[in-house]
């Protein structure tokens, strides 16, 4: 239930509305769920005694006791496939791979059990598991610990993807990954743990699959995920300077993606440019604008252009990596470019 | 060595290993008519071990099983006909024709799904574990794994998390000397109980031609993970006596190794032990077709199952119809 | 080199373009390379004395020895790994994985040591390697047997995909992925192993990215890989029947793929469908679409039409595999849907 | 215990341990200044074993390290500069500014290269191994991992594939007591030692403060894998001063166990063990100052590097520019 806050008690809507880090967000979902429901438990590596590599998970060992929140050995694809051998058991495992770039070690258990348990089985059971884990680069961390791989999970039938771009979203995004049925891998910009943005005190719900308008714009429409919305909010706000109106769609899940949302903000703006840190080619951005090109082929004034990290592994130097990675200008230039597309113009080959 | 069990205990273990060799052979012939779409893997010959093991097993409990699992089905028991109808693909089928014989799973009777992973059912049973230690629900979880899956670093894995956290968790190898056509001793270099003591878990080897033997010893180690005590490693040697799947033609196999393989016959070794008792022969006779009719039957409802319903399967990729589309 | 054959020699030609089996040619594509290359060894589940789960490698054991030939333990991290580990000491290692769905526990080794050793040590080595692994359903194996992944290595910087489609190409680009310095991901579809078609004596190379016109037409452009070539190909051959030619454009290469010859295909067809077994959703043909209408915009007469598995794991009865999987109707109807798309039409989401 | 080294080589070993405890110290300064980009892994305490392991090595072997490399790279010899200007993140770093400290490696000395992935070392040592024995080049392959990494199933399978191919591959342990913030009796439940012996692999354990001792472990073990007699495993204690990176403040442990680390330091133990050989202590100064003037004269090259160049790493994400277009 969502408090309706009158805007003229500002006193109150600040008690109600404190600011929090998406670390502290998350930290707050999983104590939540933990309280609400006795089934949901925690293990992955440095998460109960140490409270996590990023500090995540503090304080929850204390709180739930050494039953409910437990450190593991160094050893990923049992930490996956134990989630769902107690998934499907009766309890609702929230686990941590510490890099998402670690996952590596985990498919098995995600992509040939997890993600099929439930088809495969024939309806008898669910899998309902969460995979915590951080992507992204931005901390000179070099190519083995800087990777976004959800495109992957995206394209197995039978998980969900998540990937919330600030504090609110974080926390009702984990409390429906956690309330669903099946498993999802909810992936952590690791640039966004610090940021801080509102928190209710009675968060609003969102559902898995539903993207939100971050901005309203009429002139071009730029879908963005994860730490790439606010480089997208910025390039609008410069735009805006400009007399440019342009629309950002935080997607917030990947798989399911809302389409529909999508699709209503192209046919207003007819210029669609998508967003994120990934490398582009083979990415998400990929399916959204095949998708958007085929279903909206007749309203688009440009072709759909796509932003996402160089071709080659995240490099580790600062100005490498900085330049590998898609920012503000990168987008701008998009958008730029969709804007002044030209009907005739002719790219050869 | 083991204590005795009664003719009624013995006569249902050894109607259980019927169940499994009868059904197997079905399957092997309706596979050779074309009747059974994809793989087959027969465990024509190991049936001691899944129903020796579960005979110790309470409902509660439960077991996570390879791709050679029809005996682990069968012995924990799932349903007969949605067994054979899920073998067959139809819409009757224990997983609604979506699995096969590789992915047969009953989770109303804690069976967790035949496994097409070699290695994939012990982190899956570590879980299942788990959730029995944290639920308090005084179960145990079972790992079937062949001794090819011995190879696999989940297995490894698995022995130190189970020790690490003492969970209910019983690593029941079949050990047939086989991995598909490569025998043990060029696959693995270590032995099962020596890699358990070195984690601390206790292992013990069995005779996995002798039900009573498998029976007694899950029946020793199997409340030890219950009350806490932490995993238990039970080994079984056992023989394959048919191809890795139905089709091999075995050529890697030279006669002796399979005339040895055949020289232990668990239905033999228990049927033997049964006659010893003085149990009339008819009774035996009388058993036998009572198992093979239960298996006609549930062949005939199969073989009359329907197709697969494809939208159904469509709209079961996930629990529930998600919001959005998926592509 | 290749031999130019004079046609009038009609004995000679068929001495020398004997048919071979798909399977066969890449048995002999090993010994080949084996032969030319003492660094050449082979190694992976069951390759060795029983030769290969789909006989693929019979023989090369007794001919290379078990030195050179080796049967590995179901251990498929390792298996990988060490073949990383070989290439920068030396060797040229060819590995199999049994099945394209057991390339989710050696994710680590694919993804984060050999794609990345080469750039990420700054040039200094090279890993020649080739993971063999056959992709694909058709065989009623179900969710955990028929699986195609290239897509995720496809977006992996670093790695190289190749995906034949006939026997002649599985020799030529599995010589070509043997000799490449880099590791390449050769992807073989179980359904194709028997397939028989013609291998020269001395077979014409083929270069990792290059793909092939396997048919011309001017009315619309249909690109393919593997399995699906001949269902592309069957389909323009019905299509003809009513007199309307499609280009079919075997891809052969995912990773680099040949965006010339498509896009040069699509600026005289100006239609396009894009055909593959995986999961159409973030798969393969994703980034065909997504590229091609970003660059062929203002050519394309109708939108990026792709055509690929349904949303759901691979399932086992026959019937639903049937259905679940991607055939010539389905390739038959986008093209009538390409063809028959009216510039006016339009989508509501 | 072990054979008496000569004062020369006593030097050369301590000599080695200095330029690594130096270089690290350099590097916790230029990191808490801010010259040097992501995370790092500082091994100081526990140099005795890469030196000591390095010295029973020859140029034509290789190692494949881990994240806390540093160590492993300068007893192997890599080139020191390139070395500092890698992790400062320079065009002219060893692996021009792409890898970082976690990725340092040369392959012209056999440094195969630190890693990101814990264990994520021991196949590529394998393929190492491997080559060397197909290769016949003479040589041994060392994989160096830290006890966290013991629980990765990646362990069991090359502990196996190793034994059974009798691979010329050395396990090296360094067991710190540590797996980031988490003490080892939490996260593996066996002895390696015993793990070992259940593959056939002989194990040595030694004390990884003694470079003498860890010196003698391997110069007698090693011979053994070249010769061919397969893996061998060499466990060595030790004890991480640090945090697991720089910047953790360590509240996980307690004031006792970070003096018992300390208690043991391998300068210590070496340069008293010096100047009982009656060593001047001026020559140990020049030998400590020498270094000094390396690395700073290593530091300062890195400094003035140029930045890395990006085109040329855009370009060499494949050996050579690869037909048709990536994205
Ligand atoms: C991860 C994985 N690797 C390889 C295979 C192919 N495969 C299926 S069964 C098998 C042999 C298994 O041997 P074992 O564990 O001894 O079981 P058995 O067949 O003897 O019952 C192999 C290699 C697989 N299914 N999964
Ligand atoms: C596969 C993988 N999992 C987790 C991590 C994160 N991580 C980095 S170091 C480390 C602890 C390693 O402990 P140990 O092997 O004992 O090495 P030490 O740090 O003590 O040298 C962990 C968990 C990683 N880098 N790779
Ligand atoms: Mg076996
Ligand atoms: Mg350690």
């Amino acid at each position: 239930m969502r408090l309706r806050l009158p805007m003229y008690i500002p006193r109150l809507r600040q008690a109600l509305m404190a600011e929090t880090r998406y670390g502290m967000a998350i930290n707050r979902a999983l104590a939540d769920a933990m309280q609400a429901d006795a089934s949901v438990v925690l293990f992955g590596e440095d998460v109960a005694a140490p409270g996590g590599p990023f500090a995540v998970t503090r304080g929850l060992l204390a709180k739930f006791g050494p039953e409910r929140v437990r450190d593991t050995p160094i050893s990923e694809a049992t930490i996956a496939g134990a989630a769902v051998g107690a998934a499907l058991g009766g309890l609702k495992p929230v686990v941590e791979i510490m890099f998402m770039d670690f996952v590596t070690l985990a498919m098995d258990a995600l992509v040939n059990q997890a993600a099929k348990a439930h088809f495969m089985f024939g309806g008898q059971c669910s899998v309902p598991m969460v995979v915590r884990t951080p992507h992204g680069g931005g901390l000179n961390s070099g190519p083995q610990h800087s990777q976004c791989l959800e495109a992957w999970f995206a394209h197995v039938p039978g998980l969900k993807v998540v990937v919330p771009s600030n504090p609110a979203d974080a926390y009702a995004l984990l409390r429906a990954a956690i309330a669903d049925p099946d498993p999802v891998v909810f992936v952590e910009n690791k640039t966004l743990y610090s940021i801080k943005g509102e928190l209710a005190d009675v968060p609003q719900p969102v559902a898995i699959g539903s993207a939100r308008i971050a901005r309203s714009g009429g002139d071009a429409t730029i879908v963005a995920y994860g730490a790439s919305v606010a480089a997208a909010l910025k390039t609008a706000a410069a735009l805006a300077a400009d007399g440019i109106e342009a629309e950002v769609i935080d997607l917030r899940s990947i798989q399911p993606w809302d389409e529909r949302t999508v699709l209503e903000s192209v046919a207003k703006t007819r210029r669609l440019i998508v967003a994120h840190e990934a490398v582009t080619a083979f990415g998400v951005g990929a399916e959204i604008a095949a998708r958007v090109s085929e279903l909206a082929f007749a309203e688009l004034a440009a072709p759909v252009l796509r932003v996402g990290a160089d071709f080659m592994p995240v490099p580790f130097a600062r100005s490498l990596e900085r330049e590998c990675l898609p920012g503000e200008a990168d987008i701008m230039a998009a958008v730029r470019r969709s804007l002044d597309w030209k009907p005739n113009a002719r790219i050869k080959p | 060595m083991h204590m005795e069990l009664s003719q009624q205990d013995l006569l249902s273990l050894y109607e259980t290993m019927v169940l499994i060799r009868r059904s197997e052979e079905r399957l092997s012939r309706l596979f050779a008519d074309g009747e059974v779409p994809g793989f087959l893997h027969l465990s024509i010959g190991q049936e001691a071990v899944p129903v020796g093991i579960c005979a110790a097993l309470q409902a509660v409990d439960t077991v996570a099983s390879t791709h050679r699992g029809h005996g682990h089905a069968l012995a924990k028991g799932v349903d007969l006909r949605g067994f054979f109808a899920e073998i067959l693909g139809r819409e009757e089928g224990l997983c609604r024709g979506r699995g096969g014989s590789i992915h047969v799973a009953d989770l109303r009777v804690g069976m967790l799904g035949a496994n097409g992973i070699v290695g994939g059912g012990l982190p899956l049973a570590l879980g299942s574990a788990l959730a029995h230690q944290v639920r308090r629900t005084g179960g145990v979880a079972v790992a079937f794994f062949g001794d090819g899956a011995m190879a696999e670093g989940v297995l490894h894995e698995c022995l130190n998390l189970a020790s690490l956290w003492k969970l209910p968790l019983i690593f029941a190898c079949e050990n047939n000397g086989w991995s598909e056509f490569s025998p043990l001793e060029r696959q693995f270099a270590a032995q099962l109980g020596a890699l358990g003591h070195a984690f601390g878990i206790p292992a013990v080897q069995v005779d996995g031609s002798d039900v009573e033997a498998v029976r007694a010893a899950a029946t020793r180690i199997i409340p030890l993970a219950r009350r806490g005590d932490g995993p238990q490693i039970l080994e079984c040697k056992t023989f394959r006596w048919r191809g890795h799947y139905e089709g091999d033609p075995q050529k890697y196999r030279d006669a002796g190794d399979l005339a040895d393989a055949r020289s232990r016959d668990p239905l033999v070794v228990s049927g033997a032990r049964l006659e010893a008792t003085g149990i009339p022969a008819e009774r035996m006779r009388t058993l036998e077709r009572a198992v093979e009719t239960r298996i006609e039957d549930a062949v005939e409802a199969a073989r009359l199952g329907r197709e697969p319903d494809y939208a159904a399967a469509a709209a079961d990729v996930y629990t529930q119809a998600a919001a959005g589309a998926h592509g």
